[in-house]
């Protein structure tokens, strides 16, 4: 059975506007997925569906087998700890340092203390922003904001990684290097699904590619390249 | 919960109210002026209603004898009044010290003896106090019963008059008090929800990243109690402070104005109000943050 | 700043309001609370300062004639007291009176005529009222000062301790007022600061944006004002109709309780919470806003 | 004489981050620029040194002929009028809608009312916007609030035109639309300077590039392509 499946999911925001428009999907465990499309076409409305910030208006969800509608309130949190999100706007919290922010992930799920130093150090490292863990996000450059999201996100080894532009604000030779991390913990079996308008990445990485379009989707292709039109 | 995270919530809203110092500042200092007045008035309308006893406590009963009973059945009659349940003092003015008084009052001392051709007319009359002034009116009945005794006057119209605004103060008091508590718990409840609305943002993003609701609370509930511990602290100070200057200023000059002095009753009333403050900030966080959980 | 653009201040002012319509309801309520606290301190404090101004007013000057002086004196006398200054009635009381309201004091009516051989030993006394209870010192030394008159009593003690509870209590009001006057600036200050600390990152975009500073302040102040008004307005109608109800409900049973009826107080002292509350509302908010602006 | 001059610019953070490092340039009146650099080089630092967010340490910058580290405090606004800004992180008024916000930089130069709606409108057309004229900035795309930030900044018609990576969030047919908008208005004679990631869009466009890293200019080409290795 797959790990993530979508069934006739749409997903409507007042007044009247369709930013999902019945789709259906299955992403297995271990997979490595783009979604793509144009802005405004529904991408970031897939991811906030995955983790539960929003609800669908029609369709099932079921993750790992449950459906995620039927959650109980208190289950919502744990989902979301097996989810490693980075969010298109960061999300950091504005009054914690960059190593608080990252360790909070850890910390939510309390973690022994004498783990975290060590852990959260390691993601730092990974993004490439050990020299900065003492910084307040709003001390950070763009693409450092980025990639601190980023460490969040992996510090907690989640099953199901959820990226959404996460090389919006970063230089190719960065961008090359979260890839290469982002492709490193696929590999250790986490599923990753990363949406992006990055068509260079998307073309030279041939991964399983869904495009969205006004809310539809448009194309899955096993080893796609960029593009949505139909 | 495991212990050590415990540790981690403690750090966590020490942290934040640190780096949100001067958001912390204005809600203390908001709790901290509610607090002050609330237990300013408390004070005030303890003593007020301390006063106020006092007054009904200064109550007399005045007894007056037959013109013709000998001194001997006066001592006696007192000593009938003194056995009666509710009396605490009973004093005996014999007719000799009546009629002194009675000559100092129209300023003719000599005079009003002469008048009567060296014949007192006055009674012996007993003073009495009484314990509960409530049970004024009984006791009097009870005098009035004992035979040899003329007439029972305790200025009924008067006292009736002084137990009317002794009540009505009494109301006054309760509603003051009411009101202000009612105003401080609106007051600091409000602060604390502005202040919590300045940092939604944060709430939301804790929960997306898969905190608990539990895991949020209870940072917030810290910083809520040390918020509150602070600003009624202070308040707690400054009340005890003030009444302790007051109770000096006012002091010699005022036996007019007999003020509490029992150091029991100031300190649990100023216990009183930090625990209230520390309890409503603490409760008031927790229920600023129910409506942003809900995500 | 050209007209329209005042409009526009207006527009957004009230959008503003409308958009944080929790917080602002929560600024409002504060300012509310406060200014209710206050309003209704207002009032007691005059009606304190009226019932005692009251009290003192009903002094009395009790003036005992010398015992041999002839009534025909005594009506003269009477008349040089009504001549005196200040004086405003004068009672002359004859000593058959005088007689018999001691007889019913000792509950001996015709004893007391009867025991002192029916010679009357009392003098004629008078009752003299002054406009001016300040005066009553002087006024009584004037009258022991006219020919016939044995001794004056205004119960010297009792006034001087009616007087210096009065003062006690007139410091107390301006104290209670003053205490409550800041307490409510405070608060209102303190909670618009909060409700503005909120929208920081707002002010900053709009400095971003080249907007100068009297263009962020001006929707900013008129926030503050209206907050102010609509605050201290509830609390006003609040206080008013609180009055009246209290007015009603102590109505009838109130001699004893001298309320102030007069309408124009009442009118003044909301209309004043009601420009306090708004100017504090207004000044509060630009003065919060000053340390967002520096960017 | 050149509108724009940095003069030795150097922007230290406390405690010891060194953002710009003794930057000299000069940029002409209708030049359009490419600002690039790796993630942290100082490339916001230097727009935000532009615009007066911050003040340099040392050194002079000169616009139009004046210093703008001497302006009197009313004195910025004026110069902050007459250069459009977008923002990495697009700063959008949260409680206005797309409109209002747009609006808000014709209103603060007290444009008449009649006119602010037809050039609002026209400039929302031009960066795809018209129909989200009514939202609120919560309720947009990453891409959408980007573009609603773009058309904030030109309505106003600027002298200067700056843009801290205007296309980070946008598709490329979306950002090849906004660099044709960039690009006509810096022909009608505004002063365009980009900072951006997109080697595409720079190598594709051929106009001046300043390369920083670590905070040093390390590269400046007339008609350069991306890349900074000194
Ligand atoms: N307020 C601040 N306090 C301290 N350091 C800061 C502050 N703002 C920026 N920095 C640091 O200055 C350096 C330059 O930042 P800047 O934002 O200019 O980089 P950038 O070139 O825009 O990078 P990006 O492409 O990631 O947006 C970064 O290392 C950043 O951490
Ligand atoms: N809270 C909301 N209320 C109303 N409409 C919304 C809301 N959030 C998103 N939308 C609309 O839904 C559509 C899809 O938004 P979504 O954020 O999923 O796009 P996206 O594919 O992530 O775009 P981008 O690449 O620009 O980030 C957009 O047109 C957007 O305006
Ligand atoms: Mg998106
Ligand atoms: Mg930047």
């Amino acid at each position: 059975m797959s790990l993530i499946q979508f069934f006739n999911v749409t997903k409507q925001y007042p007044p009247n506007i369709t930013a999902l428009d019945d789709v259906s999907v299955k992403i297995d465990k271990g997979e490595f997925v783009f979604l793509v499309g144009p802005s405004g076409a529904g991408k970031t409305t897939f991811i906030r569906l995955l983790f539960r910030e929003e609800v669908p208006n029609r369709g099932q969800i079921i993750i790992g087998g449950r459906s995620i509608s039927r959650l109980k309130r208190k289950e919502v949190p744990l989902l979301r700890r097996n989810i490693g999100i980075v969010f298109q706007d960061f999300r950091l919290l504005p009054d914690r340092t960059v190593f608080e922010n990252v360790a909070f992930a850890l910390r939510v799920v309390e973690t022994h203390p004498r783990e975290i130093k060590p852990r959260v150090e390691k993601a730092l490292a990974q993004v490439g922003l050990s020299n900065r863990a003492r910084m307040f996000p709003h001390q950070l450059s763009g693409g450092e904001q980025q990639r601190a999201a980023i460490a969040r996100a992996i510090v907690n080894n989640p099953g199901i990684l959820v990226a959404d532009e996460p090389t919006g604000n970063l230089d190719p030779a960065t961008s090359g290097d979260i890839m290469k991390l982002l492709e490193e913990i696929n590999r250790l079996g986490t599923t990753v699904i990363m949406a992006t308008h990055a068509w260079d990445i998307v073309n030279s990485m041939r991964k399983r590619v869904i495009a969205l379009q006004h809310g539809r989707l448009v194309r899955d292709d096993r080893e796609g390249g960029y593009g949505y039109e139909a | 919960m495991k212990l050590r995270t415990a540790g981690y919530f403690f750090r966590q809203a020490a942290l934040s109210l640190w780096r949100n110092v001067w958001m912390s500042l204005a809600a203390a200092a908001s709790v901290a002026i509610s607090m002050f007045l609330l237990g300013a008035f408390l004070l005030l309308v303890f003593n007020v209603n301390h006063i106020a006893n006092n007054l009904q406590s200064n109550v007399e009963i005045a007894a007056f004898l037959q013109v013709d009973v000998p001194r001997q059945v006066s001592l006696h009659i007192q000593d009938q009044v003194r056995a009666l349940p509710g009396v605490t003092e009973v004093t005996l003015v014999p007719k000799e010290e009546g009629l002194q008084q009675l000559s100092q009052q129209f300023g003719s001392e000599q005079d009003l003896l002469a008048a009567t051709g060296g014949v007192n007319p006055l009674p012996d009359y007993l003073r009495v106090r009484v314990a509960d002034p409530q049970s004024i009116q009984s006791v009097a009945e009870a005098i009035k019963a004992i035979p040899g005794v003329e007439k029972v006057n305790y200025g009924q119209e008067v006292v009736e008059r002084l137990f009317a605004v002794v009540r009505w103060l009494r109301w006054l008091g309760v509603g003051i008090i009411a009101m202000l508590g009612l105003g401080a718990l609106s007051l600091i409840v409000l602060t604390i929800r502005l202040a919590v609305y300045s940092r939604r943002r944060e709430i939301n993003i804790m929960k997306y990243v898969g905190a608990t609701d539990w895991f949020i609370r209870w940072p917030f509930f810290l910083e809520g109690l040390w918020l509150g511990l602070f600003g009624s602290g202070v308040a707690a100070l400054a009340v005890y402070l003030g009444y302790r200057l007051v109770l000096n200023m006012v002091g010699p000059a005022a036996v007019f104005v007999p003020l509490i002095r029992d150091q029991g009753l100031l300190l649990w009333s100023t216990l009183g109000l930090v625990a209230g403050g520390s309890l409503v900030g603490a409760l008031g966080s927790l229920f600023s943050i129910r409506r942003f959980l809900k995500v």
